[in-house]
């Protein structure tokens, strides 16, 4: 049993805090007020230190970095306050490509995500299908060589800035519905792609994209022809871990730098006993997210395919994120309610703005329920049901 | 003997608000008003309305609390973007001292001011006058008064930070905190009125979404989960519905257990409305989160409006005064416990 | 809107409460720690007082109470934590009685309910059917005349103080659940009864009771053959308001006592931020039972059935007396590890006596679940479900 | 470099005391042993095995607290009748102060005496020793010292209040102190891992009544509400080992995070396994309410260690210490907040 990095992994979380703390001052606010997760700058300054490759093979042009390596990166951005969601979901598209692509693809796609040029976007939701992902209805129809696209995605984070969306379409409607699913890499600047700002709670920014007889050539398939939902699982399996662990981490240090420091009218916060007592179940709830997922880093890290650690490491975080979120935003009191960053509001505003922000994290990628299902389920066993009858 | 039933004038006044609501406090009204959250021309129909004056008495008789209660709560479930609750509470403390109200748009800062400044008054950034107390002074400031207006808020509000430098005294001494005293639980009562009606709308909202958005081949409502989360949920709208009109019919009857039912409601109607909407929100999974549905205009302001009133702990001492009290004034029959 | 008792009502209370205040020292805890929530006493002398037929009509021989008096009734033994379970059943079933019995019953059992000389049980839950009631499996069978009764039921409280069993029996296997059921007032004296007794986390005594061919004569059957679920609708009607409630009252009641007593080594309790927060959380939530409660009293005073008032103040009520006897248990701290009543344990034990008891009150006369259900369904317009799937 | 399994010794550890505990801390064991809550057949069974003696140093190394923590965990998920976490504290103890563990059955009071008088001491009912702080001296009282012995307790644990009057004075002044707050931060963690095991153990136990109580046509854990609320437990059982097994790591190897850690993994294993044997209880309907179904003592037990912790509340102090020493370490390297 060990709970500390090595030597290594700390040296390059210290290169990342030092890349950190070079960025110019409010860069974290600044790119949150685009309403956009990602800074093409912060990107192309990733690229040039190599990181948006660390963790591909050094035989591959990568630095070889270890999952926990990579982790320890994530949570450094997470904690300053630093979205690279643009970098995060490039990154997915371009493992899972390396494993289900062809040639042609790994050729063209992958170096360019690497090498910071392009970003991509996941086209799995629809206006119908959310959490049953696998209803999707975007149709994909042969046309000679190549198939014609027609149909609505919903929450294409990035579209407006990405390349290509990473999309699953409808193949085959007389199959069942997980077999009946092809995945395509669509170019966004394709004619007939619209791309529609959808904007949020948080502030961010998402989109609903549109496909009206978009073709594409038969090579941008990837996978098998009715083996999309196969390609999903090896993306999934790729997903970061919870991103609600990192906002947590982000919060508590704001938190933490607004309770110590003492107001014009009085005492710091923190000698209040209802900030104590939120901070302390925050911190707590912090320190058991972090161990959840450094759990998944390890299981990472000697090849095992994560069970049910991903649903329980998802759960509690995001259910944590809000319970903290809002209870912090009650301990600031009043003037909570003043919003936004550089505006004079408490905690310059985060607080409130990680609230907004995490009621979605129990949301996406697999509501609390799903979580709560698989987790029912496969971790403690319990039947499925057959049906629900009167009043129970 | 009791009666929960609402008299025909206040279903005569719900009926009316309805349709007045209904047609100048739409959702796009809501949104057309914001970021600063107040309406000029829906302020206006309600001056038309009647008010804030109806606060006033009549004949000597003061309006009653039960009745601006079920205005605040139609407010409340319409998002109304205007000072209703404010004004209200105002045009009563200016009865009460027997000061005249003019028409001004007077609002009320429901916490004492620090330093001589009332912080975070609802409504003060489009005011004529802001009423507030300062320690054992109840004051009024403005037209002309210093107000900081803050670029951003959770939920509109037209909220200010007003400078009570130079403001006219209403009133001073044991007489002054006494009426601010009323004054804050009458704040208190309506505040919970218009959350109650945040968390019944909020409700709904999440509700209906869930009766016609399908997954995994039925109406997401079926889903035992997310139906036992409504269920909690309207248990707690239903509670905070019943503990308004309690508190309303206190504060008309002068109970001494007014000021404590007071606290109770608006502590008890922000839990309501922020878990109703919370939960109200998720039942519509990534819709919720987007500017584009109204439920998030529902959870910002129950969190908005929970926030103003200081939440559950804020009701502390007020609550287990009402205790104490209650349990001396049980056992003066002797009763004792066996 | 009115929120006050008339003058008559409160005058009623006043005597309750005199007549609580004349019962010898420590009742309540010698009435608790027998483990039968009855004292043959306080029954007696509230059959003298008129009070177990104070609901009766005044023609009838009753006192013509209305049901603001029944429920301040209710409410002041609860206050004092003095048990009268065994009078809420058995008079749950005189109520029946008078409208489904039988000349002969009404005329032979009715008054020796209402005298206080018998006792009742119920016979609805079977070790197989607890909250799916209508699965009982208990069976009664045509025996020339009579009927030949087989069978289990579970906790029959008050079974080895009651002289009849309300007894809901299986009668025709060969139709839906619901519809081949007949209910029974069988003597416990019968041949072939046996009453075992069955110990409680609350401390409470319950019972299973043995049925092994006990002959009951056709007389016995309360209602039609088969009509039995319509039976057990009426007597359900008549259920008292929550329980919880009431218990809510007793322990806040002897909470406040306990925080605003200074101890040994400090202030008293009441000083304490946490003691006080939690007071005013409980406090709060017993305003609100009460209010559900006397809500429901109001639209039996008004002749209305309630449609799902019932439900919304069982849910709340009970969840919440959970939710503050564990909180109270906490804030009391350490030494509320050491209970019982007379042993010098914190509040003389009642807080932690009736965090053990709260537990039940989620669980019998509905379950949450049951009564979120119920809600769902009824009061909110949720479509039921067809079938659950995956993870979901 | 970060390992989450458990080593071969652990292992091993793990596997012999499960066969032990089967044996001989069966639930009709358990229930024989209350009101009182000792087995003095199971503690010498105990002794047998090593216990308490292999919490002291051999060799110069002293023994290590994951170990110890196994062996706690397996004991709770057993509900042990025996004195394990406090005598091994204890020993750790006197090792630590260089003084003699003897074959006494030696108890640890987790909180500091008040007037002269170690309160609610686990095991002080049966203990021939009891060592206790008082100020800045560390005591050791007995044998023949003054214990009364509460008549009821909600879980055994032979609670008793210890008078301290003429006890051994082991160590004085900051030496002490510091001491005590080593071994406070060892009773912690320990109970921490019984209340992991107690969660776990008492979670299971509903999940398998909810896999073969039928109702309504089915098992009722296949009813959405009730697995949702097995699961959401799940997690605070998970994470509850989780921090268990760090807190461990960090008192053996001296991290500067390990009295932060040790009470946060006391306060996260008492809510879990509050909430675990709350909710295992509930899926058992009518009889989990029975004293013929284990899952009372389950839930007894849960709350019984979760107060002698002292909660939540207890551990605030040390983890906003903690959580303002974190933030100060990691800016050391002038990362900043952008």
């Amino acid at each position: 049993m060990d709970f500390e990095l090595s030597a290594a992994q700390l040296r390059f979380r210290d290169e990342v805090r030092q890349f950190l703390a070079g960025l110019p001052p409010q860069t974290s606010a600044a790119v949150h007020d685009t309403g956009t997760l990602h800074s093409w700058d912060v990107h192309r300054a990733m690229a040039e230190r190599g990181w948006l490759k660390a963790a591909w093979p050094v035989e591959q042009g990568g630095q070889g970095r270890d999952p926990f390596e990579m982790a320890t990166l994530n949570e450094e951005f997470a904690r300053a306050g630093i979205p690279i969601e643009g970098w995060l979901i490039a990154e997915l598209v371009a493992k899972t490509l390396q494993i289900v692509g062809t040639q042609q693809q790994r050729h063209e796609v992958i170096p360019a995500i690497l090498g910071g040029e392009i970003l991509l976007c996941l086209g799995y939701s629809e206006p119908d299908s959310g959490s049953d992902v696998a209803a999707a209805r975007t149709r994909a129809t042969r046309d000679g060589d190549g198939w014609v696209i027609d149909g609505q995605k919903m929450f294409t984070t990035m579209a407006h800035e990405a390349s290509y969306v990473f999309l699953l379409a409808r193949t085959n409607p007389d199959v069942p519905k997980h077999r009946g699913l092809t995945m395509f890499l669509v170019p966004l600047d394709a004619d007939g792609v619209q791309v529609r700002p959808v904007h949020t709670l948080g502030g961010e920014r998402t989109n609903a994209t549109f496909y009206d007889r978009v073709r594409v050539p038969d090579s941008a398939r990837v996978g098998e022809v009715d083996g999309g939902w196969d390609v999903m699982m090896v993306a999934l399996a790729f997903e970061r871990q919870p991103a609600a662990a990192g906002h947590l981490l982000h919060l508590l240090g704001r938190a933490l730098d607004w309770a110590r420091t003492a107001g014009p009218d009085g005492p710091a916060p923190i000698e209040r006993p209802e900030v104590r007592a939120c901070l302390a179940r925050a911190y707590t709830d912090l320190e058991v997210s972090r161990l959840m997922g450094y759990r998944m880093t390890w299981l990472t890290s000697r090849d095992v395919l994560p069970h049910t650690e991903g649903s329980l490491a998802k759960l509690f975080s995001s259910e944590a994120l809000m319970r903290a979120s809002a209870s912090l935003v009650d301990v600031v009191g009043a003037d909570a309610l003043l919003t936004g960053h550089g505006t004079g509001a408490p905690a310059d505003g985060w607080i409130e703005h990680e609230f907004r922000h995490s009621v979605v994290t129990t949301i996406y990628a697999g509501t609390s329920e799903i979580q709560r299902g698989i987790i029912a389920e496969r971790h403690l066993g319990l039947p499925r049901a057959t049906a629900r009858r009167a009043g129970s | 003997m009791m009666d929960f039933a609402l008299s025909s004038e206040q279903l005569d006044l719900r009926a009316g608000l309805t349709a007045l609501f209904a047609d100048h406090s739409t959702p796009a009204r809501v949104r057309a008003a914001e970021p600063l959250g107040f309406d000029p021309a829906l302020w206006a129909v309600l001056g038309g309305f009647g008010f804030p004056h109806l606060a006033g008495s009549r004949d000597g008789a003061p309006a009653r609390l039960a009745d601006l209660a079920v205005a605040a709560q139609d407010a409340g479930a319409c998002l109304a973007s205007a000072p209703l609750v404010e004004t209200l509470v105002a045009t009563r403390l200016l009865d009460r001292l027997g000061a005249a109200a003019g028409d001004d748009l007077v609002t009320f800062s429901p916490r004492p001011a620090v330093a001589g400044v009332a912080r975070t008054v609802p409504w003060a950034a489009v005011a004529d006058r802001v009423i507030a107390c300062d320690g054992d002074r109840i004051l009024i400031a403005g037209p002309g008064h210093d107000v900081e207006r803050p670029k951003q808020t959770l939920a509109g509000l037209a909220i200010g930070h007003a400078d009570l430098t130079g403001a006219t005294v209403l009133a001073e001494g044991p007489a002054a905190v006494s009426a601010f005293a009323e004054a804050r639980a009458d704040w208190q009562v309506l505040t919970a009125a218009a959350l109650a009606g945040v968390a019944a709308a909020g409700l709904h909202l999440g509700v209906e979404y869930a009766k016609t958005r399908h997954q995994f081949g039925q109406p997401i409502g079926a889903f035992q989960a997310l139906a036992h989360q409504l269920a909690d949920a309207a248990a707690l709208v239903d509670g905070a519905q019943l503990l308004v009109q309690e508190a309303a019919w206190a504060g008309d009857t002068g109970s001494p257990r007014r000021h404590g039912l007071a606290a109770m409601a608006a502590a008890f109607a922000g839990r309501a409305a922020r878990q109703a909407t919370d939960r109200g929100l998720h039942a519509h999974g990534g819709y919720g989160y987007t500017l584009e549905y109204d439920i998030q205009l529902y959870f910002r302001r129950a969190k908005a409006l929970s926030l103003l009133s200081g939440g559950e702990s804020a009701a502390v001492d007020a609550v287990v005064a009402l205790a104490l009290a209650d349990t001396d004034s049980d056992s003066d029959h002797d009763t004792g416990r066996r």
